[in-house]
């Protein structure tokens, strides 16, 4: 009965959403602050990779926000699993050789990759948070191919505080150079090279750091929780 | 035109699980459909015929011929921030199931009227 | 002969298979929401994020390709995936 | 930066509060040292500030700081308590848990009640209202335990005054595009009277949750009940004298031409003189000391908003005076109670007994605060007071008069309680260790401001004079004869009147005298110790004799029908009644998240359903 109220409602409402959006046309361009900003990515920013000159440049105050709320997100989670951290349990066999092995020749690589991503991040596709993401990655497989395997929590906090630290001195030193808030201090450089576009790879590794160490971080605190049956 | 309707269709049956399953996770994968359903819409409302990925990579590209950057940088924060929230709720998960060796959230009533 | 029309061009095969894979997107949430086995609920979700992602990139949008990618398929099955571990599999 | 300068002294007060808590990791001595010569530095720089006015920009807003007469009489009053207060805090808080804290916290409070009192604008005065909010919030929980509920109710009372402060400065500055309190003042009484009396409310309401008036002042038993003791004395005696400061400015700079003007201040006198009457009953019940002291600190404003409000310049001129007395003898019955706590660890009246010669000083100390707190000449509280009951009857508050008398002579009860229960009848054998405290760092203070009293006393003038200066900025006409307005001084206006004074004691104590001997004399008998005892035995010496429980049982049965309305009473029904709220609402948040889920779909498909039939 219930199932079938809400299936009518979901239609009804998709059937509204629908004719809402059919007067959205599909695929063709209907710019207004995006071509502004496609219009002045390279001479403001210097950065190839509009998205990512959206991201940390133009939005760069939402982004400080953005990684904010992933910190409270990694750290609310440790609170609410505060208490239950105990042994995994022995029931699963152990990871066999090929895997451990595997899991320890593939960590740098993917660690590399990861950094390439947040390095070239206002060149290519990708950037912090991809990059970070992809550097957990390689953290998860490690605790999934290493039985004994702990993440370094203490390691994991100070990285992530020198990068939470990096992100706001960057934008402290545009008001120390009397600008706003993270505006661009530094040289623009040559758009395509790796260095150039001012702050944003600054800002980006530092993301990259931060959202890296805390997956990372909120992995093995996951990991590491006991199935709460005893 | 498709891609609003599969859009709105995933964002539905994420809802259809919020409001009918019983399963905590359950629920939580229908939050987590939700999202994705959004994250497509938006993305296709900036999607432009003939555009090319907003990075100029190539001497050669203008801002005439490239799809809009501001939808996809704000679903690149969402997805982030919908990771994050995922985490919460499943920590929030484990813990009721540590607390109550169930899932079921008709079972879960000590909070409720 | 009107079937003759219907060749194989590049612009038709782009939007059959993005029809198709919208249809597999669509499919693929309703299995993850009615499929009573968690672990196969989780590979529904995953097979969604995937499918997505390969939709961003036709939507020549890379950046959240690779986004959707990293987080969506790796990490939040990850972490399903172990919530599940720490809870029970199957839905009562 | 300029030596006499408000900047430089604002410097040394918050930077000697840091230093301080610095040199906590070197040694106590050098932080004590640090902490001594930061307070009495800022008392002596207090002499040499300059008359320039300093402002500095931040984030848009214009600060601008300078000093005023009227400041400045207050200034005194922070800087005259704040000596001895450090004093008193070194072997007090020698004991205690987390010195630096303590320090930091009594330096910023010090230094921020500077900085409300040199705030010439109203944004910069709430910047440090705040500072001296949150750091008097954590000297208050400083012990932990029930202190942390005590420093609660404080920080949620004098949120609700800050937020109406910040309200009512956020449309005066709107009204006027200035903060500056002249500025304001000019643009104030252009405005529309009902906005007028609003905004006075608003910021009348916020700075008396400060001083403690009734109905706001059921903050104040437990916060001085629970803060350190030394502290005590100087929340009770300054600190909330700040709301008093603002108050005078609110209503003599800001509101003073509103035709709302005097209604509004015969109120305030008013709830000054209920605020006296019903806290001084309350005070009587009390069996704690501090709390005993805190209930006669809320009745001792309740006189001085009185005075204030009254608004005639004999009335502030006792009011001022009151403000200045009642923060001497408050800080030693503070001191005094707080060195018997440090000797005994109890503030139970029922428990102590016969300290007297155990600690002559701090009975000295007692005797002499509550002879000022009971207006008895020649000790300073009485010129305060008479100049009081000289206002209110040249002013005709007759009824005033009568409440306010009644309330100053039920005090005698609970200071003859206090001094009764501590200090005398039979000595209990477990205090017989107990050693008179420190001299120069306990015994000092005490003996310096009971010395204030008595010079004050005796010569009002010395106090007077600032007064007057600091009434002229406010713009009372105060005559350079001064002994015209009050029978009390002589021609040269800075002694009391010897015949008045005299005149005074004689009438009070012979009818004192008289009422006692042919009431109770005549009964008294003799009483020899078998007669107590039901089993004839003869009590040797270790068994107590003087019973101080259930002191003033009758007087409670008979104040009972008084005392049993609280204002707690009301604030619980509150309490109450939005818990039932509550419960009616949990039939609709029922907890469960799907069914918080359903209302959304529901309000999305009626909002759909709805908005496509109207269009």
């Amino acid at each position: 009965m219930k199932k079938l109220l809400a299936a009518f409602l979901l239609g009804f409402i998709g059937y509204y959403l629908y004719t809402a959006f059919a007067g959205v046309p599909f695929g063709e361009n209907k710019m207004e602050v995006g071509k502004d900003y496609l219009e002045t990515t390279v001479p403001k920013t210097g950065a190839v990779n509009t998205v990512t000159s959206i991201v940390v440049n133009y939005r760069g105050f939402d982004t400080l926000g953005e990684v904010t709320v992933l910190f409270l997100a990694a750290t609310g989670l440790g609170a609410i699993l505060f208490g239950m951290k105990g042994k995994p349990e022995d029931k699963h066999r152990e990871p066999s050789s090929i895997l451990t092995t595997g899991a320890k020749a593939l960590f740098p690589i993917i660690v590399l990759l990861g950094a390439y991503i947040f390095i070239h991040g206002h060149l290519t596709p990708g950037g912090g948070f991809q990059g970070g993401t992809i550097i957990a990655t390689g953290v998860l497989i490690l605790i999934l191919g290493i039985k004994s395997f702990h993440a370094n929590h203490a390691l994991l906090s100070v990285m992530e505080s020198l990068a939470g630290i990096t992100f706001v001195v960057a934008g402290i030193l545009g008001l120390a150079f009397g600008k706003n808030f993270l505006e661009n201090i530094l040289p623009l450089g040559t758009p395509g090279q790796v260095l150039s576009a001012g702050i944003i790879p600054i800002i980006y590794i530092a993301v990259g750091f931060k959202v890296g160490a805390e997956l990372a971080g909120v992995l093995d605190t996951l990991m590491s929780t006991t199935r709460g049956e005893e | 035109m498709i891609y609003y309707i599969a859009s709105i269709a995933v964002m539905l049956i994420g809802l259809y699980a919020v409001l009918v399953k019983k399963n905590l996770i359950k629920i939580v994968i229908g939050l987590s459909l939700m999202d994705a359903g959004t994250h497509l819409l938006l993305v296709a409302i900036g999607f432009i015929k003939g555009g090319t990925a907003p990075i100029f990579s190539e001497p050669g590209l203008t801002a005439d011929a490239m799809v809009d950057p501001v939808p996809q940088a704000l679903v690149l924060t969402a997805i982030v921030i919908g990771l994050a929230v995922t985490a919460v709720a499943l920590a929030l998960v484990i813990r009721i199931y540590a607390q109550h060796k169930t899932l079921d959230i008709r079972k879960i009533s000590s909070l409720k009227w | 002969m009107i079937l003759l029309q219907w060749t194989l061009t590049p612009e038709l095969l782009y939007q059959a298979g993005t029809g198709i894979l919208l249809f597999l997107l669509v499919v693929a949430a309703i299995f993850s929401v009615v499929q009573k086995d968690l672990l196969m609920a989780i590979v529904g979700t995953s097979l969604v994020s995937l499918i997505l992602s390969v939709l961003f990139l036709l939507l020549h949008a890379p950046d959240v390709a690779l986004t959707e990618a990293a987080i969506g398929v790796a990490l939040t099955t990850a972490i399903f995936l172990i919530a599940l571990r720490k809870t029970g599999r199957y839905e009562e | 930066m300029d030596i006499t300068g408000i900047p430089f002294f604002l410097a040394v007060s918050f930077g000697g509060a840091f230093l301080a808590y610095l040199m906590n990791f070197a040694h106590r001595f050098l932080r004590n040292a640090v902490v001594l010569l930061t307070v009495s530095a800022s008392a002596a720089l207090l002499f040499w500030l300059g008359d320039e006015t300093f402002s500095m920009e931040m984030g848009g807003f214009v600060l601008t700081l300078g000093k005023t007469p009227y400041s400045l009489f207050f200034a005194g009053i922070v800087a005259l308590l704040a000596v001895p207060t450090v004093l008193f805090s070194f072997t007090y808080m020698a004991k205690e848990e987390r010195p630096a804290m303590y320090y930091l916290n009594l330096l910023i409070t010090i230094a921020a009640m500077y900085g409300i009192l040199f705030s010439l604008d109203l944004l910069s005065l709430f910047i440090f209202w705040e500072i001296m909010t949150w750091s008097s919030f954590l000297l208050t929980i400083h012990k932990g335990g029930n202190a942390t509920k005590a420093g609660v109710k404080y920080f949620l009372y004098s949120a609700a005054g800050a937020y109406a402060i910040l309200f009512s400065v956020v449309i005066l500055y709107n009204m006027s595009g200035s903060l500056l309190i002249e500025d304001v003042a000019r643009s104030f009484v252009l405005q529309n009277p009902l906005m007028q009396l609003m905004l006075a409310g608003t910021l009348l309401f916020g700075f008396s949750v400060k001083a403690g008036l009734m109905p706001m002042h059921g903050w104040a038993p437990d916060a001085y009940a629970e803060s350190p003791a030394p502290f005590t004395a100087l929340f009770s005696g300054a600190l909330s004298k700040m709301g008093i400061f603002g108050m005078g400015m609110v209503l003599y700079q800001i509101f003073l031409q509103s035709p709302f003007s005097l209604p509004v201040r015969e109120l305030l006198a008013w709830a000054g003189g209920i605020t006296s009457a019903l806290a001084t009953l309350r005070a009587i019940q009390q069996t704690d000391a501090k709390r005993l002291l805190a209930y006669s600190s809320v009745a001792q404003l309740g006189y001085i908003v009185m005075g204030l409000a009254l608004g005639t310049p004999l009335s502030m001129m006792a009011a001022l005076f009151i403000t200045l007395l009642h923060g001497v003898f408050k800080a030693m019955l503070f001191f005094a109670v707080g060195a018997v706590y440090f000797r005994t660890g109890l503030t139970d009246l029922n428990e102590l007994r016969g300290l007297i010669r155990r600690m002559p000083v701090s009975f000295l100390t007692v005797l002499m605060a509550i002879i000022s707190l009971a207006n008895i000449p020649p000790l300073g509280g009485f010129v305060g007071k008479w100049l009081l009951y000289e206002s209110l009857i040249q002013s005709d508050h007759y009824f005033l008069v009568i409440v306010a008398f009644f309330s100053s002579t039920a005090s005698f009860l609970y200071v003859y309680r206090l001094i009764f229960s501590i200090f005398l009848g039979q000595e209990e054998k477990e205090f017989e260790h107990v050693k008179e405290v420190p001299f120069l760092t306990m015994q000092l203070p005490m003996l310096a401001l009971a010395a204030v009293t008595f010079i004050t006393g005796i010569f009002p003038g010395i106090v007077l004079a600032p007064i007057s200066s600091a009434l002229t900025y406010l713009g009372f006409p105060i005559q350079h004869d001064m002994w015209s307005m009050s029978m009390l001084f002589n021609e040269w206006g800075n002694r009391m009147n010897l015949l008045a004074m005299i005149s005074v004691i004689g009438t009070v104590f012979l009818t004192g005298f008289t009422i006692l001997y042919f009431y109770r004399m005549r009964r008294t008998r003799y009483v020899t110790t078998k007669d107590i005892h039901t089993s004839g035995e003869v009590p040797t010496e270790n068994e107590n004799l003087t019973y101080a429980i259930n002191f003033y049982q009758p007087f409670e049965r008979a104040a009972h029908p008084v005392l049993s309305k609280s204002i707690r009473a009301w604030i619980d029904w509150i309490g109450r009644s939005v818990s039932e709220l509550g419960d009616f609402l949990r039939h609709i948040y029922t907890g469960d998240g799907q069914t918080y889920a359903w209302y959304v779909v529901l309000f999305l498909t009626f909002m759909l359903a709805a908005g496509s039939w109207i269009l």
